[in-house]
């Protein structure tokens, strides 16, 4: 699904962030990425949705070589993969409701289809009673779970999520750890960073740890 | 109607193409009316926005209007060199009959007018102002006149062509009034020089103000952008609500320049027919017809979609997520 | 020059007065630079703005300068109401001469000026462009002139004047020219009426322009405002960088216009002195002096800060962090 | 220095935030403010800053009564507390620097007073070499401590902290939360809103726990 072969990253400002980073993961899979501030792990993720380009190695993404992808043919990559952004990413001039809709509504979805899957998403974070609230009305915590709803909404072939629970106390922690594993167990490939050691320990999966940049035993 | 992919065991449905098309037709429905409310959300911007581009459109408009109107009405008889033929004989005369008859043959000559003694007599008092004074002759000292149109309104021509009149019989003399149609053409130019200059500056203007405002909205919604572009979305649907964007924003503007426009000529009416009328020039100020307000608003969102074309793939392109 | 308070054990240095009136010297120090640095970064909007707030200071102030200039050169010879006398004794007479001191002692007159029977048979042709019907005559029909200017302008008096004027000796006939005067007075109520009209449209039109601009950069620094209000600062810390922008904004404008104004003059003047040659008109359009210029800028940068102030205050209100 | 009396919030969309929520912080005390996501830290937090008003009860911060004090006092309140924002709220076109530096500005210090104590924060952080960097460039936890810097700059008698650690590896969360420590060592009055239940146990101090809105024992 997303392999990783010798990927070498230094961003304009000189900031070499990955270095010879080689992983692969097959279709189903579920693995944890972690690593201290600023090891890297938010740069892999960009590089695996093409926000970033490697400056050595191939990424590549469902049989795709994401260096040789032309720009118009992003678009589409994107709506195969499902990412909770470390920083929400949401739109405050929406309503939960369409800002969970919105991956869908670019895909072109019918609107009663709209409807029953955003519902659901919605419930699946347990924030059925928001649907109509602003963003800015919503503690931390429910801003980080309708990041997790809008990623899951379209039914994505791969999840990536950037600390997804670095704003929700621990019990809600477990309960969208569990639903990353359905996902997993649905056949979606999964990819978790996060810092919460406690819960790596608790669920069996493999773990990816970056330091400085490269790919170390944890 | 659609079909299921299995991408490592995951099922995402995936949409065909008769759905796309739907959902492409949906979007621009959909568009039409919430680009505009979101505008009008903002109204005291939009209102500027669209007093702007009103003035910008309507003040070549107007002094189109004035260029046609004055073509219309008074222009040619004003521009149109006259030669005027002063006779030495009267006006019923058989000479001047032979004279009128010989010059109407020429092909050179369009018109031939024939000012009598008396007409001549007050034509002269009302143009000169002089009345009193020429109550003072006790007989018409004015001799009749014969306004010839040449057909070519070139210099040359219509100097060669007073030449040939010269040589007929029962002619006093012969004057041209080129002063004075210099001019006057020397007026005109001066307004098509401002109208040109000022129409090309304000169109451009239009559409720099058009993309610019397009431009400032884009830096507002950066994030969103970026958000679209992160979650799949295409260019084109990142950029479409701009594009009806503009259209509303050039549409909005013509309709203010016809507001515009339609007030000032009926506030400009009554001093340009009075002052006509002391003229004795029927010049009207006529308002926009139905057809030409369809033409004003059509360039106001032709306008505005030129500017959103112009200004927004460029800014967009700059917006990548980070 | 510190203090030191002590809350909770925690030492938080505060700031003297004078500490404090120095930083506010150099928020605004600095801020005068940074402000149109950033203004400039964004070169495109601005010239945009500049140039439309250009134009729009710029139309009223040529037209200003138009209808100066009449009043200076043409307008007090034109719209003033002249009374002619034809007199009926020659120039030279001692009657003619009596006439005169007389009407020279009168109160009510201005001005008199005699044309003598030469001038007014070279005037007359002039005017009415039959030259060679004069030549016709053999001995100049003409009488001389006496051309009377009243103190007053007003129509009333001036018609009592001039039964006055007509109860003396040596006159022949009386004229005062009011259809002229109301031909002319009609072209200054309209080129007057839409000087008016958009003056006043276009500074309200510069005010709303840069009000609106600021309002949309207020818009975009949402963020930035919230934040600054969270850490603690005041609504004139907020406001300060606006009033300096809407500064630059009206300053560039001021200039732009200026450059226009200049430019416009230079382009017309060819056209407008030759037309007023033809008229024999020492009419000429003059560039902007010194001072003129600084007042124009002046005027540029004060509806800035006017803008600045009518708008963001109420804006800034309005953005309270959440 | 910071005392709630029988506080209750509710929210213009009716959302009841807070409900009879009474506590006090004596100067130089240092507690931890837990609970589940959407509990009402965040909301607690803003009123202590003026960002909310309460709907019923008294808020005193430093003797002042924030539900009498007019809005041109705000300012000079909010100077007296160091915020750490749960969404760090940092300025994007400003340089790391210029961030840091902001609260001093505002307050007016001297040019050369403010780069000397901008360079102490960051240097607590561990961001000294990142002083030139815009924020954007900066790892999500790198910008978690940007904002901890700029709280803490102006040396404040009253910190509050939202979720500071939310990004920060466990190594990193620990000394941070030592960093706090010793600001409250120094007198100042710290209160930190947390999930890391790990870093609660660990750290023998007061701990504060909301349950939808109520204050109870944890
Ligand atoms: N756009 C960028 N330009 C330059 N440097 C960057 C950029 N993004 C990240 N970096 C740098 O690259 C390094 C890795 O950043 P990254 O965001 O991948 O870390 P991370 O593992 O996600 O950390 P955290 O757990 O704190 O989020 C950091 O030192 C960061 O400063
Ligand atoms: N501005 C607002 N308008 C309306 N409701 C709000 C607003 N801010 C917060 N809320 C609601 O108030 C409740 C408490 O929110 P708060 O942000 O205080 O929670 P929190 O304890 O900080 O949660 P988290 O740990 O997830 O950040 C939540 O249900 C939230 O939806
Ligand atoms: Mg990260
Ligand atoms: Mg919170």
């Amino acid at each position: 699904m997303l392999t990783f072969d010798q990927v070498f990253k230094r961003y304009e400002t000189g900031q070499e962030a990955l270095a010879e980073v080689s992983f692969s993961l097959d279709p189903g899979e579920f693995v944890f990425l972690t690593g201290p501030s600023g090891a890297g792990k938010s740069t892999l993720m960009k590089l695996a949705i093409a926000m970033e380009r490697s400056t050595r190695g191939q990424v590549l993404l469902d049989g795709q070589n994401l260096n040789q992808l032309p720009a118009r043919k992003i678009p589409e990559l994107r709506r195969k993969v499902g990412v909770v952004f470390q920083n929400h990413q949401l739109l405050f001039d929406r309503s939960v409701f369409d800002n969970v809709a919105l991956p869908l509504e670019i895909a072109g979805h019918p609107p009663s289809e709209v409807k029953s899957r955003v519902r659901a998403a919605l419930s699946k974070v347990g924030l059925s009673n928001k649907e109509r609230d602003w963003p800015v009305t919503l503690s931390g915590g429910e801003q980080q779970r309708v990041g997790i709803a809008r990623a899951v909404v379209h039914r994505p072939p791969l999840l990536l999520a950037d600390e997804p629970t670095g704003n929700l106390d621990p019990e809600l922690s477990r309960e969208i750890m569990s639903l990353f594993q359905q996902f997993s167990q649905l056949g979606v490939t999964v990819m978790i960073a996060t810092h919460d050691l406690d819960l790596v320990r608790e669920i069996p999966a493999q773990r990816l740890h970056l330091q400085s940049g490269r790919m170390v035993q944890p | 109607m659609s079909e299921r992919r299995v991408t490592g065991g995951a099922t995402q449905r995936l949409l065909s193409r008769r759905d796309r098309l739907r959902a492409w037709a949906r979007h621009h429905r959909q568009l039409f009316g919430s680009t505009l409310s979101a505008l009008l959300r903002d109204w005291m911007g939009l209102m500027t926005t669209w007093l702007v581009i009103g003035i910008a459109l309507s003040l070549p408009v107007l002094m189109l209007i004035g260029l046609r109107q004055i073509g219309e009405t008074d222009h040619r008889q004003v521009i149109e060199p006259a030669i005027s033929v002063y006779l030495s004989s009267p006006s019923g005369s058989a000479v001047t009959q032979g004279l009128i008859s010989s010059l109407r043959q020429m092909p050179e000559i369009r018109q031939v007018t024939l000012i009598s003694e008396a007409e001549a007599l007050a034509e002269f008092s009302e143009r000169s102002g002089f009345f009193d004074v020429l109550n003072a002759f006790s007989e018409n000292p004015l001799p009749a006149v014969l306004e010839v149109r040449s057909v070519s309104t070139e210099g040359a021509t219509i100097r060669l062509l007073t030449q040939k009149i010269g040589a007929l019989e029962g002619i006093d003399s012969i004057s041209f009034d080129a002063a004075w149609r210099q001019r006057l053409s020397s007026v005109l130019l001066i307004i098509e020089r401002i109208t040109l200059a000022l129409g090309v500056l304000f169109l451009c203007g239009v559409v720099l103000i058009i993309g610019n405002t397009l431009r400032l909205t884009i830096e507002n919604r950066r994030h969103e952008i970026e958000v679209i572009k992160l979650v799949g979305g295409t260019d084109a649907f990142v950029q479409r609500p701009f594009v009806y964007r503009g259209f509303w924003l050039g549409m909005g503007g013509g309709l203010m320049a016809w507001i515009m426009i339609q007030s000032s000529l009926i506030y400009l009416s009554v001093p340009v027919e009075t002052l006509a009328r002391s003229y004795r020039s029927d010049f009207a100020l006529e308002a926009l017809g139905f057809q030409e307000s369809l033409v004003l608003l059509a360039l106001g969102a032709g306008l505005g979609i030129v500017g959103s074309m112009v200004s927004v793939r460029r800014h967009l392109v700059k917006i990548q997520p980070n």
